[in-house]
């Protein structure tokens, strides 16, 4: 990619000079994102394609240190602690992305239908989001886990409602800000509905928002749900997930084997932090403005 | 542009240019001031004037020293014929020199007008008696000093922002667009401060985009395109007609003025991103030469005013 | 056909000082009235009031005779003194001429709007660019009168002249009715037939 | 303002708060009241075998077949005399057991407040002041670090390292086992405390520095500090007259607006160290449904963090005039 540039000096002769184009950001940002996104998408499918014998009780080898054959350690049943953690992490990016998806949809639904509602029920929304941020997330996720039964769809429900808050604070006062804009009148007043005016003007304004803010939902999620299972909740015992596996490690944690403890909590952290720089790549690619650092 | 005397202020072949990133993540160079040369006298007011937009704020960022991480300046500055380093602009910014912003936007919201005015440190202990006839001056009441900046109307905002620069006592004072939309007798009513001070012998560099009032109100006009004054002429050559002026530029303004002719000029501004190499306003120029097109031309004396032009008579 | 305010008042907010107290002021096809006055004394909320963006405290806004139409396509365009904020930031210069479907080459050419422009995002553009596309976008075919509100306040006076020129000769050439909002008397002068000072007819 | 118009504008608060409150109440009634767990079984479970008779009395005490509304009404009216039934799991009235492990949630969560309060808020002027510069990138990514970190693993490393290997630290409980409650002195309660609040503060003054850093920056950035350093004010000046002014009372607005992130954190720090606060009781309850004490302690989370949440709205109102000036003419 040579770009040849032109640069004046003090005295107006014209230096031609072709310099290599260093790999500008964008190509880099996008690098990164796709290679991210790689990493997740095959832990994600690596967990879901584990066979079940590779995560088989096998009490020859039980607490074993982390070796070469088993990168993670085993645990007192003999169990291999890197398939489990793998199948676990799955799990748990499902259940984070699921339940993110659904609160995002949420956000933008309510948060556009109090911005372009009634008063009323603006009002009501508010009201409504200061109740479910008024209850600490973990009470409400336990009272819902409660009522469906502690299975898997009390945790994604439970997961679900509490996210979509901040999302729909945002959005109801990025589209009120957006319809007080000047080209929004003016819109109106060359005869176009207030449903040409939502899709073509505030829609494209909202998507990048909407992208962004569902990605960086995706890590608090996936800790929650990591959280919420570590405390009993969500998934039966017999499934690997992260947190199950977590608060079954504490009972051996004085027993001196560790590694039950910090190798699925690291892997757990790695997802996170992925996602996170995922969510500000992406935001650097979609709305550079907000994202000028 | 060699001189004898010592101006109060004297900028040579300022350039200051930004790293900015486009929407491909490209980090670009943004011209956004070059080659600007201007000089300030005691005693005297001189108006810059050119379309909104252009720049012009940041030469009043660079005079005092507070640019931006991401702009870099160059060119000289002297100040009563001292080169304005860094150390020596901080020792100035406040105290010899003062700006007056545009809005009201430029002070704290949580502190009231009073304690804003005086300013910080000891220097505000001293000021303190002379609050009361500095707010007098300026038609502001001593309960005002009381109220928060969102409790301003417009106007007593900018009469507030002037006292802040009043109060200091500084010998060169920058307004920058003082009279924003205002009518001609507004806008003259406003800017007697101004004419006092200039008369106190402090120098004023009043910023604005209306050449309509500049051409009133100011002694000397900088006429400011692309980032670059192109002539340097007293108020009266404007009012003497196309004839006394020199640069093509300016003919071309006074023309276009609805007053005057009101005949418009073809073609646009340059931008930053590409500014034309040699003279800026080449590509619009009837006289416009082979010279003209690579080489920019350097400010020259011209019937005692100054014109940044190889052809101007 | 006649633009009219009859005996128009306004505040803004309940509690807000009156600032158009009982005003008319009416405009003919074919005539341009300039409206001067200081700033802050309601030349831009008469200029909004006429184009149908603030509905009146009491009295009322005509056009021929009949209420202003406040939903469909609206004969009366008006012009801000700021084109960046009448321009959605994340449109290309192209979807602004299609929403009013005046995107077409003759307008270009009349507006002196290049083409390489339409690809382009607002901020890639300069005041007085930006302030030809609101006026190409308001001068869609249904367009009976036009109300310019500080239009070339903010650009510089050779800007100012090309764009007013243009906007007069389409003024003449469709027999529209102008309504000038400035602070600027030469520029009424030049331009209106006819120069009304707001203070002379609000009665505050 | 004047005291007339605090009171209304009190007053206002009060009556929203209330709102919430039953609304909490009336949601957390169905969603209990939903669950497939029959809570005379699980009752019965716990008690052993039970007669048939005190089966009845029990059914009838439940109002199990009394139609929901009714039910709720029974429920709420007995709230509203502080009857929040008896704990299953502790077999003592409701409002016992939250008093008394509340003393201990407070404990832990108070002082992870203030620590988070001062150190982040501290930190984040740090990061703030000098922005991109080492110390900040530094701190922002430790920072990053510690916000995608679970309280629960941060707990565990923290037992790992601190209990296990280097045995400063008691591995849980807020008491020393065997030691009858009376005897058991303040060193000791401290001594349990040090690791659950430690853990719960790393996470939230992560939050806290990030949130100070931010808002310092855009006022760093903002016209009136641009202008004071027109003036000449010094660097120093600048951010004691401008910088710090205008963030304290927002950061502080904010502490009291983090009750419900707080009181979440605390339920996973109480069970990693198993310290017997309301946290791990309210887990406990979910897991054993303890019906009367997962409903009691939920209200009381409520109403703990609508509380805060008041104060943060009050706060906010004194500090910025605008505001200040929008109750006075409402």
């Amino acid at each position: 990619m040579n770009e040849l540039t032109i640069r004046r000096n003090k005295a107006g002769q014209n230096i031609k000079e072709t310099r290599r184009k260093k790999m500008n950001r964008r190509t880099k940002t996008v690098i990164l994102t796709v290679l991210i996104a790689a990493v997740i998408v095959s832990a994600l499918l690596a967990g879901l394609l584990i066979s079940d014998e590779a995560v088989a009780i096998d009490f020859a080898n039980a607490k074993q240190k982390p070796s070469f054959e088993h990168p993670f350690g085993t645990d007192w049943m003999g169990r291999d602690l890197f398939a489990r953690t793998m199948k676990g992490l799955s799990i748990s990016i499902t259940v984070g992305v699921v339940a993110s998806a659904i609160s995002a949809v949420a956000a933008v639904l309510i948060g556009i239908a109090a911005a372009t509602g009634s008063k009323a029920l603006d009002s009501f929304v508010n009201w409504l989001i200061d109740l479910v941020m008024g209850v600490p997330h973990l009470v409400l996720i336990i009272l819902i886990s409660f009522s469906c039964g502690r299975g898997l769809k009390g945790l994604l429900i439970g997961i679900a409602v509490t996210h979509w808050t901040s999302l729909a604070r945002l959005i109801r006062a990025e589209v009120l800000q957006l319809r007080s804009e000047q080209y929004i009148a003016v819109s109106r007043k060359l005869g176009k509905s207030n449903r040409w005016i939502l899709v073509k003007h505030i829609l494209p304004h909202m998507i990048p928002q909407f992208v962004v803010g569902l990605i960086l939902m995706f890590p608090h999620a996936i800790l929650h749900e990591a959280s919420v299972s570590f405390l009993g909740y969500g998934l039966p015992p017999e499934q690997p997930a992260i947190g199950i596996i977590l608060s079954e490690s504490m009972k051996y944690l004085s027993s001196g084997m560790w590694w039950l403890a910090f190798f699925p909590g690291l892997t757990l952290v790695l997802i996170v932090i992925l996602l996170d720089h995922l969510g500000d790549n992406l935001k650097m690619l979609i709305d550079p403005y907000s994202a000028q650092e | 542009m060699v001189c004898e005397h010592k101006h109060l202020l004297d900028v040579q072949n300022l350039s200051v240019s930004f790293r900015m990133y486009d929407s491909g993540l490209e980090q670009k160079e943004l011209k956004v001031i070059s080659d600007l040369s201007v000089s300030i006298d005691r005693g005297e007011i001189l108006a810059i004037a050119g379309s909104s937009g252009s720049g012009k704020s940041l030469l009043a960022h660079a005079i005092l020293g507070i640019l931006p991480e991401n702009a870099t300046a160059r060119g000289n500055m002297r100040y009563k014929g001292e080169i304005m380093t860094p150390e020596y602009q901080e020792k100035l910014r406040g105290r010899q020199i003062a700006l007056v912003p545009q809005s009201v936007s430029y002070l704290d919201p949580l502190m009231s007008i009073e304690r804003q005015v005086l300013g910080a440190g000891k220097n505000a202990k001293e000021r303190k008696p002379a609050l009361k006839n500095i707010f007098g001056r300026l038609q502001l009441n001593e309960s005002d000093g009381r109220l928060y900046p969102y409790q301003l109307s417009g106007g007593m905002a900018r009469r507030v922002l002037v006292s802040t620069a009043v109060i200091g006592d500084a010998e060169l004072i920058i307004a920058d667009e003082p009279t924003p939309g205002m009518q001609k007798q507004q806008a003259l009513e406003a800017l007697k401060i101004f004419r006092e001070l200039a008369d106190e012998g402090k120098g004023v560099l009043l910023i604005t985009h209306d050449v309509d009032l500049a051409l009133e109100f100011a002694d000397k006009i900088a006429v400011f395109y692309a980032g670059t004054t192109l002539e340097l002429a007293s108020s009266k050559d404007f009012r003497g007609g196309e004839a006394s002026l020199r640069h093509p530029y300016s003919k071309a303004l006074w023309r276009a003025m609805p007053q005057n002719g009101f005949e418009p000029l073809d073609g646009f501004q340059p931008y930053a991103e590409n500014l034309p190499s040699g003279c800026l306003f080449a590509p619009r120029c009837e006289m416009c030469s082979e010279r003209c097109k690579t080489e920019i031309p350097e400010m020259r004396e011209l019937r005692d005013g100054f014109v940044r032009c190889f052809h101007a008579t | 056909m006649r633009l009219e305010a009859k005996n128009v008042s306004f505040r803004y907010g309940a509690g807000g000082r009156k600032i158009l107290n009982d005003l008319s002021i009416y405009v003919d096809e074919g005539e341009r009235v300039g409206i001067v006055g200081p700033s802050g004394y309601g030349k831009s909320t008469l200029a909004k009031l006429l184009a149908g963006y603030l509905p009146p405290e009491s009295g009322e806004i005509l056009l021929d005779g009949k209420p202003l139409p406040d939903k469909g396509v609206c004969p009366v365009q008006l012009i801000y003194q700021h084109p960046e904020k009448a321009i959605n930031p994340r449109w290309r210069m192209r979807q602004v001429l299609e929403e009013s479907e005046s995107l077409n080459d003759e307008m270009l050419e009349k507006l002196g709007i290049e083409k390489q422009w339409l690809t382009r995002f607002p901020r890639e553009l300069s005041g007085g660019e930006l302030q030809r596309f609101c006026v190409a976008r308001s001068l869609f075919q249904g367009t009976r009168f036009l109300i310019a509100d500080e239009m070339s306040t903010m650009l510089d006076v050779i800007t100012q002249a090309q764009l007013w020129n243009v906007v007069l000769e389409e003024a003449e050439s469709r027999n529209m009715g102008l309504i000038v909002v400035t602070h600027n008397a030469h520029l009424a002068e030049r331009v209106c037939t006819r120069v009304i000072d707001l203070s002379t007819i609000n009665s505050i | 303002m004047t005291a007339k118009r605090i009171i209304s504008v009190f007053f206002r608060y009060l009556v929203r708060v209330i709102t919430l409150l039953f609304a909490v109440s009336v949601i957390a009634f169905i969603l209990v009241s939903l669950s497939p767990v029959d809570p005379v079984q699980q009752y019965v479970l716990s008690v052993g075998s039970v007669s048939p008779e005190q089966r009845a009395e029990l059914e009838d005490y439940w109002g199990v077949n009394d139609p929901p509304v009714e039910r709720f009404g029974n429920w709420f009216r007995a709230i509203i005399h502080g009857d929040f039934g008896t704990s299953l799991l502790y077999r003592r009235p409701v409002i016992d057991v939250i008093r008394e492990k509340f003393v201990n949630t407070l404990a832990l969560m108070g002082c992870t407040w203030i620590f988070s309060g001062l150190i982040g808020f501290g930190l984040g002027c740090v990061m703030g002041a000098n922005k991109n510069k080492l110390a900040d990138r530094i701190l922002k990514k430790i920072c990053l670090l510690l916000c995608s970190v679970p309280t629960f693993w941060l707990g565990l490393l923290l037992l790992l390292i601190f209990s296990v290997w280097l045995g400063w630290f008691p591995i849980g409980f807020s008491t020393p086992i065997g030691v009858l409650n009376s005897e058991v002195t303040i060193w000791q309660q401290l001594h349990h405390l040090v690791l659950p609040a430690l853990a719960l503060s790393l996470m939230s003054f992560a939050n806290v520095a990030l949130h100070t850093r931010q808002k310092l920056i855009d006022v760093l950035e903002s016209d009136y500090v641009l202008f004071a350093k027109a003036r000449g004010e010094s660097r120093r000046e600048i951010m004691r007259r401008h910088g710090f002014r205008n963030i304290i009372m927002p950061a502080i607005t904010l502490q009291f607006a983090s009750f419900a992130e707080l009181f979440g954190g605390s339920v996973l720090a109480e069970n990693v160290f198993s310290y017997p606060g309301l946290g791990s009781a309210v887990s406990a309850a979910g897991l054993n449904s303890d019906v009367p004490l997962l409903l009691g302690i939920t209200l009381f989370s409520a109403l703990f963090v609508f509380t805060g949440n008041m104060i943060a709205n009050l706060l906010y109102g004194a500090i910025d005039p605008q505001i200040k000036e929008s109750y006075a003419n409402e």
